[in-house]
Formats: structure tokens, C-alpha cells, sequence
């Protein structure tokens, strides 16, 4: 696709947004975000489904499995133009950008049959289940069992998930569990898929800091996972788990940025209207704020270069790092440029904002892998240095 | 200058610590937030059973007749748990405002009603946030009678809600200058608004008057107030919040090392990981450092030196960073729990950015310590 | 925007650290720093054989006609080894303004001596460390029948020593404007002088000029030059400058890693200490944030996107603090050592103290960004 | 003694030192400190006997031992003034403050009846051999060894010290040696005084980053130390070596700050007068230093204070890592201070006062205990967390 055939994509995308994103779906409007992604849960379906009708859900997905192959750089462009649009978080995100990819890459023909077509269409929601409680930074360590019904072939699951974003709203989990007795780390587990809504399963929300709710608790108690319902072999669940997650980086990121260019935006407006912006302090701030953002945009181009530049690859060690501590003093600065008006509630919406954002990006450095594990990466994949021994426990 | 503490003063802070450790607990707190962060019964043992507040009133008054070091050293205790009474409006805010500007009659009358009735007070400050929280003054006074009516709106007071005495200063209508005002909760109950505070453990709420009469014995000054007689007194304060910041940063740093005792992760404590080692080290050197400013600070306040402007500005600097620093440490070292509401970090988050930019902000403080530096000013 | 590096990128990349691994190794800088900071045969061989200094210089100029993108590629390599060559001075200064404000017949001349002559050029820059390095011109041109006088001075122009070829920019005493003049070594010699830098190996010494007469083929401008015409030029001089911290902060985190790995305390390699892991990775994450800006920037410049000025100026800050945070840390982690001349880590840090505050201080290019957002400025 | 008391003694102290640091000592003003270390050593050694003339060296010792039994109030003032006065860097510090101190706790009769009388009277200079190059940071892998002469019960001595600070200025060395053949770490040391003119020596002067050369590397090969120079027994030699460290805190602390308050004064003097202090984050960073300096004062009073309060012993572990870093941090800002006038060499002796300050204050993260070595310390002494496990080797 040529530089002019994108640039006509793009005003494709934001007409289609500016024309779709309006009269009902108008509230929808910058909603829906981390720390309020559970805001206006029925409407955001009906916006999926209104996505899937004008097509633009899992555009890149192969046409074969319904999607629309848009190479990687008309994917940055859907997701830039819908994010500088204002379109809202997406609840079909897990299922479209983590799901279905590694369903088409490890799932039987039958599982792409069942489980991709609902997925496009948003009419089914997937969540993740893979951190428990003692299984964070040190993700490997599952103690969530799933063994095999003698008599059906099925799957009984038996554990505790925790974190899991959106469970309440979503009707699937694709679950990670120990299937072989006594195994340790990331060996002998299980890739399952499992209906949320069945007699097994318990979900209890985790009340953030903020106040909001969007992580999970999910209690399992003999849950039940079809036979067929296995992705991968037993005990290859680690391989497809890791694969998974190979999915998830990259392209969604351009959107990501867009999300934050706009919350800087905001920011760098209430600063000027309540004066904040005349202290140099805050300036610097703001400009430095402008230059990290420019910095992580050319980091995701280079993340998605064609051609392998190893110090790209690198340095792309650091870009989980790198966003989320400049999105958590982005909330920071959105706090101190509110100033004493930022210590009570306000009627302002926009100031609201910024409080909620203030509160959410405390966890950016912490979900997703914290920042010492990422640091650990670094250090012993990136630069070579020594592995961090593992204790005698555990 | 001796920095030692006494006997009687290690005494009283390990006291003070062993009591709130008992009654500040994290639940005695919890449940205070849902009663508008105020906690009466640990408000009632500890001014009125314990004679907290009389910590720097005269013994003439009823007080200890001590100093502003030894506020510190309990404030220091209620900051590291939050402890949710109004505790350093009273002592550090509203006591030294009447001791220094109130007129001989007054002072002594209410200065023992805070010693030993277990009064909780505080002041409407004009603006908070700012250097000078007098810098403006919008209440006014108007002579009306034997009394004066009273107007104006301050959109946030600490602990209004839960005082039983309140000074507002205001600007007088009949002639130039100020006048303060000492005034019962009763009379202007209908016109008070909690807010929805950040951080609860220090509630605020609004304040309107609108020719609310008072009587002539309301106004306690002793005539010829000006904003520049609140300078004074306004150190106590800043002190005092200093001091609830450093005790808080200790409070958190400790929360942190425990849970970093017990939770482990690749089969080791998370704490025995040299990173997170060294992390909490540098708390720990932060958190010195702010400390010792504080009682160098106070110190100076009770030896009246010149000095102690300045250093209870950098004093002010040193602790809201050590608190800030604290708590944003606190929830990256919790991991993921950090960010839920059921574990502690946040509440200290709270206090940590709540209270940053009160009577200024870092930069203003700062930039009005490089003022003062006679080879940069010359 | 496309950052992909295309196969012939790569291999000029790795071939510039592989040559230049081989040729500007330890010895060769120490030994050039007796040497004023110039290595005639490392210049020569990648000026006049390799052909480096033609790299953004137009083919018809004997060049190879590429851009801001590849002249970066380069300039991180010299920077990486801090090759004591006046390659920076040449391509990045003195080339695009040639190119940019040189008159047809001096253009093509002076940039194909630069291009195969194994030319070194310099500029006079009136204020090097100034936001705007031509605010205030202090050279003045007189004509002097068919020729020129110059006078005025300059007290640091970049690899003076060095240059073959030096331009100077100078008011014009006959009419309003500037003029840019081409000066040969030769004729001033007798008036350079050149200054104890901290940074050997990027020298400079200071320029005199009294009544110096020149040919009127000097005179290189188009005509109509005036301070702004250097703006554009000068971008390039900024992008090279940062690719070349950037460049050198790899470097120094590279000679850390080695010395890390290989020192032993405690029974362990230092490198295995998580602290210190920890670090090293931050070092990765800055140098690796500065370095896609600096990518970023460089394309736009080619590109003629109208954000590159300011996407320099942030690239410009970020590779300043990412070379200056390498070389702190390289000195405090090789412990002893790092505090002696025999080790390499203060040629670093050498080198981020004498450029961190060119072209402006860093604070004075985020002002100039704070003052780009639409938003702030309103 | 009375607050006035101790007002007067101020006064003598410094009207002393106003008559004496003139003349022919004038030049000495403000010389010598660290990274001036190696300074006009000959008038040094003059000035030292000067202060011996006056009493006012070793101040601190008791009485029979030649001092002046001074309070720590006393010593303290006694610092202060003499910093204050620009007194310079003391070539008689580490006799004064470290074995002399370690002689009186620890020495024999003789020792002290040899040892102490030159120290007092600036007649003998001495140095520390601690550190070696494979005992820097892990300060007790000590190599260098000491075998007894058979004949003579004299040691002979063999290994390398390093950082051996003014070595080259020196009479006599303290050097920490393994006389237990297979000992390892703390165990199996001896303590030993060994003059340094003699033929088993030699010292290497080691470059510093700003060119100057204050510390050394000193060779021990078969060089002799007498069978009456052990102090305490061999084998003790950790215990005396810790001890004399623990000599060094405190007093002097006070005498160093005011040097770095006249560091500060001449930054901001500078600052004020090339347009620097305008800018809005100088002054900033001026006002920080200033903060900064005033909490080590306080500090260093609390360190001292009588009555022993935990709070404060264990916040006193900080101290180290706190002075450095503020003191790198103010060398730092020396520099930006200067901006483009800093990049090259000045006639202003000012400019390059700050330069050579720029350059040492790189080491003080480094030298007596680098900060890692302080991070952990602090983590582990101070705040109980785990040990760091040594390695296998070593």
C-alpha cells in the first residue's frame, strides 16, 4: 500500500469512526480506558458489534478466518485513527488481539470453527487466567491443578486466578493449570479454554486503589473444561501461554500512544487555564512529558521494522519500562498540575480524569510483568549479565 | 546546638508509638474513613485522657509547657499511622495562632480548653496551598452591635468537621486591619460541606458564611492584626505537617519491609533480592535525612533562631518528598496488591500527594530558600 | 514513517564499528590526546579512503547523496570509540552549511574537497553553548578592495587545530547582513590558540582575527545571508552532536558491562549483583529511548517533517542525560579504578560534561519545547 | 562548659587562627583538601608544627597522652573554626584521628611512648594500608602477608595496598596483613606499623581523573615491620583495623561541612555573577544543596547527641551514602554553574577550584566504602533484610 492508498485508508478509518461513534454510542466517547474499563459495559458490547458490522474488528486477522489482512502498517493506521478519534477500550481486545491469533496459530480446526466466528462478531468475551497469588512476577509458578475426568475426558480445574481484567463482562477464560502431578515451573501445564458462566467458577472483583474494580478474583472448584477445549497438547501449556503473549505486543501500542497523547493534551490545557503552566517547573515537565511520548513512538516503529536491526530488538527490552513510568508520572504531573484543586473530588469531569488516571497509572509499572522483572530481562537477556539464582523454597 | 533526646522525651515518642500502634490500627483507621476520617474515641483518649495537646501550651493554661520539639516527636507518631483525629489542626495549627496573636483573656481561656477539655480545633486558612496561606483574605467582619457578622467562603478546612472550635480571620469592615475569630461549630453547622477528600485521614470540608452573627467575645485578637501576624505562628504548622510526613514515610517504609519479609516469589523473599535492598535502603536514607532537618528545624523554633524559617521550608521540601518517595515505593514494592484498595500503600499515597502542595509548593519553597541565599540574592 | 534499517545501513553500520574497534581502540585516543586530539592517519584513512565525509554530500559533489539518517548511523559509531577526528566538525557542522548557504560555484567546490580531499572543516560559531549559537556575530567583515578584513574573536571553535578549511561568519561593514567566509589555516594561523579542554578529544581553541585579509573568493554566501539562515544548517550540527553522545553512551555501558563481568567481590562477578543488573538496564532503556528519538528526528529532518526542529531539540536532551547518566555510573561501578586516568570511564565522562550544555542547556531546549505545545502556549 | 564558655573558646580559635594562617602560611589558605591533597607539602608539615606550638593538635586525646582532654563540644568548635578560617587540608589527620586514637585503646606503653609523642608534635606522618586490589568493596579478602623472621621475631611483610592516600608524604604506614597461612576473610589478620623509608617498599604514585596524584599503590615485598610494632596480638588485626575506623566518624564531620558550606558559598558567588543563579532550576538546585547541607549538620549533631537514640543510630547509617552523594551532586552543579566557561582550562582560580572539585567529588561515591557497600549495610545492619550471599570463589 502506497503512502497516498494510506492516507486515504486513514480518512476511511476516521470517517467510519466520526460518522458510527456518535448519537447512542456518543457517551462511549474516550471511555472505557484502564481504571474505567468497566464503564458502560452493555453499550460497549453494542459498540463491538457495531465495529464487527462496519468490519473493523480483527482486521488483521487472515481473510480466511474472517478477518480482512491488513498488513502491519494499515493496522497502526486502524488503530491510531480509532484511538485519535476517541474510540472507547475495547472489550473484544483479549479475545481479537491474544485469543483468536493463537487459536489460529495452535487451535484444532474445530476450535477456530467454534470460537473465532463469535469472537469477530462481538458476541463472545474472553478474559485471561493466569496470575494466582503466588504466581506473579514469578509467572510459572501455577498451582492451579486440572485433572482429567476418568469418565468424560474433560478437564476439572481447581485453583485461584487472580487479576483478571474484566471477568465480570466476559463470558470465556482461557486458563493456564498444572495437568501433571509434582511437575514445577513451567512444565507439565495446561492451555484450557472454559466457559465462565458455569457452577465451578466464582468471580470476586479486587477493589482498586481508585476505587474502581476492573481485576478479578476467579475461584475454581472442579470447573469443567470440554476435552475439546485443550489448546495445544497437556503439558505444552507453557509453549502456547508464551505464545500468546508474543501476541500482544507491537501494534496495538501506536493506539496505546494516541490514547496518551490525548491525556497529555489535557493535561498540558488544564495547565494552561489554571496557571500552572507559567511555573517552569511544570513546563519542563510538560516538554519532557511531549519528548518521552515522541521517543516511545519512534521506539514502536522501530519495534516494527521489517528488517531485524539487533539493537532495535535490544532495546525493545525496555519499552514495557519505558511506557509505563512515563505514563505513571504522566499521572503524576496530571496531579500536581491540578495542584490543591486535585485533593477533593471536583465537578469538573476533566479534572476527575485526571485523578482516576492519577490512581491507575500507579499499577502500569506493576501489571504486565513489573518493572524489576522487566529490569531482570534486560539485564540477563538483553545485556547477558548473570541470572538472578532462584531460593532454596518454591 | 544539642540534638540528644532526653529520657522523658525517648519516653513519650516510645509511649506514643506503643499506644497508636494499639488504636491506630489499619482497621481503627478503615473504619474512621467511613465516619469522615475521624476516629472520636482515640480523639477522646488522646487529647483528653493522655493530654496531648497541652503538649506546647504553658503550664499556666494547663499545659506541658514544652516545646515545639517534643510536637514534633508526637506528630511524627501520628503520621506514621495516619491516625485519624484532629490532632495536628489542633496542636500544630490552631494552639500556636491563639497563643501568638489572641489577646491576653481569650488565650488563656481557650488555650486550657484545648489542654483539658479535649477540644479539637482549626483554622479557616484563606489559601492553603499557598506560600502565604493569608496572602488573601476573603472572610469579612462587619460590626453589627455588640457583635459582628460574618462572611465569606474557604473552600477547604482540615478537620472541620470534626472541631469544636474554629478561628476564622477576617477582614474587618470598619477599618483597616484583621480581626480573628474563634467560633462554635453550632453556629455555622448548616453551612459546612465535607468534601470528598483524597486522602480521608485528613478530611476537609467548605466553609460559607453569610452574615453569620457572632458576639464581640468571638474576636479574640488583641487588636492590630495584619496578615504579617500569622507569620509566626503559620512555622508551627508547617512544622507540624513536616513532622506527620516523616512520621508517615517511616510508617510506610515499615509496612513495605514487612511485607517484603514475608512474600516470597522464585522461592525467595522478595526482600532478599539487592535491588529491592537497596531501594528501601535509599528510604531509609531519605527519610533521615528529612528527620534530622525536622528536629534541627524545631529546635531552632524553640531557641527562636533566625534560621528556622528557612530550614523549616527545606524541612517542608525533604519530608513531603520522603513521603512521596515512601508510598510510590511501597505500592511498586507490593507488586500487584499495592494497587488494591484492602492493602495499606494507598493510604499513604494519599497523604503523600494530598498534602505535597500545601503552604506551597516544593518549587515556590525552594526558589524562596535561593532568595534568601545572601551570594545569590546580593 | 519507516525506521526499518535497510541491509546497506547495516553493513555500513557494522562496518564503521568494526573498523573503527580496530583504529580508535584505548591506546589510539590516549595516544592522541598528546596529539591535541587529532589522529591524522584515523582521519585520513576514513576521510579520504573510506569516504565517510561525503556521506550526505550530494553525488554530483563527489558524495554519496545520502542523508541526516546515515550521517547519524555514523556519528554514533565515531562516538561510541570518541575517535579523535574532526568528523563531527566536518559532516555535521561545517558541510550542511556549505550546502545550505553557499553559492553555487564556492557549494560544489568546497563540498567535493570535503567529500574525496580528506578535507577537515569547522565553523566559528559565534556562541556555541547559546540556544541560538549565531544570536550575537562578533566578527566583522571590511572590504578591502577586492578582498576582505576580518576581525574579532572567537574563544572555541571545534578541531581548529585540525581543520584544513574554517568558515566564519561575519557582519559586513559596507551594508546591512552577514557574509560567510572560507579561511585557510594558513592565513591565521599565527592567532589560533588552543585551550585546555577537559575533553581531549574533542578539542578546541580559540580564534583571533585582526585585520586579516582575504581574497573576495572567501566570500561563500549566496548573499542576502542573515543569523536566520543558519537555522536549518545548524539542526544538523544538534542531530550529529546527540547521535554522537548517544553513540558514545553505548560505548561506555558496553566498557562497563566488560569490567562487571570480569571484577570479582564478595566471590561473585559484580555483574551478578541484582543492584547493579538493575542499573545497567536502565542505562539499556535510556540510551535505547534517546537513540529512537534520535532515529525519529533524523528521518524527519530527511523527510523535511516540520517536527524535526523540535524532535532535535528533545533528542538533544535525551542523548545529553543518557551519556552523562552512562559515564556517572560507569566511574561508580568500576569502583577504585574508575577515579584513575588509566581507566576509560572519565573520557566519557569527559565528554558528556564538555557537550551537555551545547547548543543550549537543557533546560533552555524544553523551555523552547514547552513553548512549541499548542495546548500551553495557547 | 556554659554556652559562653564555649563562645570564648570559639573566638580564641579563631583569633589564632587569623594570626597564624598569614604570613609565610598565608598561601596555605583553603589548600590541601581532597583532591588538593598533595599540595605544598613541605609548609604543611611546617603548618602542622605551627598547630603543635599552638596545642591545638591532637586536641581531643586525653591529657596524659600530651592532648587536651577537649569536649566533644570543644572539638567540634575547634573543627568549625578551623574550616571556617580556610584552614588547610591536615597532613597530620590519619596519625591525629585514627592511630592515635587506636594506640591509646589498644597499644603497649612503648607503643604509645614512641608513637604519640611525634604524632602531637607534627613531626612524624602516617598513612593507612587497608585496601588491596582484590580488597576493595570486600574490604577483608585481604592478601598481603605477614610471616615471622624466625630470627629476629620481626615480620616481613609482602603484598600490594592501594589507595593509600598521601603515602608519598608519609613517615609511617598501618598495614592490615594475613599472618594465619590459610586463613580467609576476617580471621588470621595482624596489625602492623611499618615505617616506610626502607629498601622491602616502594610507592607508586596512582593518577586521578582530574590529573592529580593524592592516593598510591604501595609494594610490600619481604619489607620489615619490628616484633614490637604488632598491635594488639596477631590474629587480632580485623578487631584493631574496625576499631580504628570507628575513630574516623563523628568529630571531623562537622570541620568537613563547613568546607562544603564554603564550596557552596563560592557556587553560588559564581552563579550570582556570571548570570547563572537567573535560571530558574539553578536555583533550584542551589536552594537543594542548601537544604541538603543543613540536614547533615543536623544529622551530625544527632550522631553526636549523648543520649543514645535508635532513630537516630540507625539513620546515621546513612550518613556516608548522604555526604557523598550531596557532595557529588554540588561538584555537579559547580560545573553547570560554569556552563561553556567550565570546558576549558581558566585563568580564574575560582573556575578552577570548581573543576578539580568536579573531578574528586567523583570518587567520594567510591572511596571509604562505596555506595553499594553503604545500600547494603543499611539494608541489611539497619533494616535486618537478608544478607547477600558471597560467591563460591574467592
Amino acid at each position: 500500500m502506497s503512502g497516498k492508498e494510506l492516507t486515504a485508508f486513514r480518512a476511511e478509518v476516521a470517517d467510519w469512526m466520526k460518522s458510527n461513534l456518535s448519537g447512542r454510542f456518543a457517551p462511549l466517547l474516550d471511555r472505557g480506558h484502564a481504571g474505567d474499563g468497566g464503564a458502560l459495559p452493555d453499550l460497549r458490547k453494542d459498540w463491538e458489534r457495531e465495529l464487527a458490522t462496519g468490519g473493523w474488528t480483527c482486521p488483521g486477522w487472515p481473510s480466511e478466518h474472517g478477518g480482512r489482512g491488513l498488513s502491519i502498517a494499515e493496522q497502526v493506521a486502524f488503530q491510531e485513527e480509532y484511538s485519535r478519534a476517541g474510540g472507547p477500550g475495547r472489550l473484544g481486545h483479549i479475545g481479537e488481539g491474544l485469543l483468536g491469533p493463537t487459536l489460529i496459530a495452535f487451535g484444532t480446526e474445530e476450535q477456530k470453527q467454534r470460537f473465532l466466528p463469535p469472537i469477530r462478531e462481538g458476541r463472545e468475551f474472553w478474559c485471561q487466567g493466569y496470575s494466582e497469588p503466588d504466581a506473579g512476577s514469578d509467572l510459572a509458578n501455577i498451582k492451579t491443578r486440572a485433572r482429567r475426568d476418568p469418565e468424560t475426558g474433560d478437564w476439572l480445574v481447581t485453583g485461584q486466578k487472580v487479576w483478571t481484567s474484566l471477568a465480570h463482562l466476559s463470558d470465556w477464560i482461557f486458563v493456564v493449570a498444572r495437568c501433571e502431578e509434582g511437575s514445577v515451573g513451567p512444565y507439565g501445564l495446561i492451555f484450557l479454554l472454559m466457559p465462565l458462566d458455569q457452577d465451578g467458577i466464582e468471580i470476586h472483583p479486587i477493589r482498586q486503589i481508585g476505587g474502581g474494580s476492573e481485576f478479578n478474583s476467579v475461584f475454581f472448584d472442579n470447573a469443567r473444561a470440554s476435552a475439546d477445549c485443550v489448546v495445544g497438547q497437556p503439558g505444552e501449556g507453557w509453549k502456547i501461554a508464551m505464545a500468546l503473549l508474543s501476541f500482544e505486543r507491537g501494534i496495538s501500542t501506536l493506539g496505546q500512544q494516541m490514547g496518551f497523547a490525548r491525556e497529555l493534551d489535557l493535561i498540558a490545557t488544564l495547565a494552561r487555564e489554571n496557571g500552572a503552566a507559567a511555573n517552569p517547573m511544570i513546563r519542563d515537565r510538560l516538554a519532557r512529558a511531549w519528548v518521552g511520548l515522541r521517543a516511545m513512538r519512534y521506539m514502536a516503529l522501530r519495534m516494527l521494522a521489517q528488517n531485524a536491526d539487533p539493537q532495535a530488538k535490544l532495546e525493545s527490552l525496555g519499552y514495557k519500562y519505558q511506557w509505563s513510568h512515563w505514563h505513571r508520572d504522566l499521572g503524576k504531573l496530571g496531579m500536581d498540575v491540578l495542584g490543591f484543586a486535585g485533593v477533593a473530588a471536583s465537578d469538573d469531569p476533566r479534572a476527575e480524569k485526571l485523578r482516576q488516571l492519577f490512581f491507575f497509572t500507579r499499577a502500569d509499572t506493576v501489571y504486565g510483568g513489573t518493572s524489576e522483572i522487566q529490569l531482570n530481562i534486560i539485564a540477563e537477556r538483553g545485556l547477558g549479565m548473570p541470572k538472578e539464582p532462584r531460593g532454596e523454597a518454591g | 546546638m544539642d540534638l540528644s533526646l532526653s529520657e522523658d522525651q525517648l519516653f513519650m515518642r516510645d509511649e506514643a508509638k506503643r499506644f497508636l500502634a494499639e488504636r491506630a490500627t489499619s482497621e481503627a483507621v478503615r473504619a474512621s474513613i467511613a465516619a469522615r476520617g475521624h476516629d472520636p474515641a482515640l480523639w477522646k483518649a488522646l487529647s483528653s485522657e493522655l493530654g496531648w495537646c497541652g503538649i506546647a501550651i504553658p503550664e499556666n493554661a494547663g499545659g506541658l509547657g514544652l516545646g515545639a520539639f517534643e510536637m514534633v516527636l508526637l506528630l511524627e507518631e501520628t503520621g506514621r499511622r495516619l491516625a485519624p483525629v484532629p490532632f495536628w489542626a489542633t496542636v500544630s495549627l490552631c494552639t500556636p495562632m491563639i497563643n501568638s496573636v489572641a489577646a491576653d483573656e481569650s488565650r488563656l481561656a481557650l488555650l486550657s480548653r484545648v489542654a483539658s477539655d479535649g477540644v479539637a480545633a482549626t483554622v479557616a486558612l484563606p489559601r492553603p496551598a499557598a506560600l502565604d496561606p493569608f496572602e488573601t483574605i476573603e472572610f469579612t467582619a462587619c460590626p453589627d452591635g455588640d457583635g459582628w457578622k460574618l462572611s465569606g467562603f474557604c473552600p477547604a478546612v482540615f478537620n472541620l468537621m470534626a472541631a469544636d472550635l474554629v478561628l476564622v480571620p477576617a477582614k474587618l469592615k470598619d477599618k483597616p486591619g484583621l480581626g480573628l475569630f474563634a467560633i462554635e461549630p453550632a453556629a455555622i453547622a448548616a453551612t459546612t460541606a465535607p468534601l470528598d477528600a483524597i486522602d480521608s485521614t485528613m478530611p476537609i470540608a467548605s466553609l460559607r458564611l453569610s452574615d453569620v452573627t457572632v458576639s464581640g467575645a468571638s474576636r479574640i485578637d488583641a487588636g492590630d492584626l495584619q496578615a504579617s501576624s500569622f507569620v509566626a505562628p503559620i512555622q508551627w504548622a508547617r512544622l507540624g505537617l513536616a513532622a506527620e510526613q516523616i512520621g508517615a514515610a517511616s510508617g510506610c517504609l515499615e509496612l513495605t519491609l514487612n511485607y517484603l519479609a514475608e512474600r516470597i516469589q522464585f522461592g525467595r523473599s522478595i526482600a532478599s533480592f539487592q535491588a529491592v535492598k537497596h531501594r528501601c535502603a535509599e528510604l531509609l536514607i531519605r527519610t533521615g535525612e528529612a528527620r534530622s532537618l525536622l528536629y534541627g528545624a524545631a529546635a531552632s523554633l524553640d531557641a527562636d533562631d533566625n534560621e528556622a524559617a528557612r530550614e523549616i521550608d527545606g524541612a517542608s521540601v525533604l519530608a513531603a518528598e520522603a513521603l512521596w518517595r515512601a508510598a510510590e515505593e511501597a505500592i511498586q514494592l507490593h507488586g500487584g496488591v499495592g494497587n488494591t484498595w484492602e492493602y495499606d500503600p494507598h493510604l499513604y499515597l494519599r497523604r503523600a500527594q494530598a498534602t505535597a502542595d500545601l503552604f506551597g509548593s516544593t518549587e515556590e519553597k525552594l526558589a524562596r530558600i535561593a532568595d534568601s541565599l545572601r551570594e545569590v540574592a546580593a
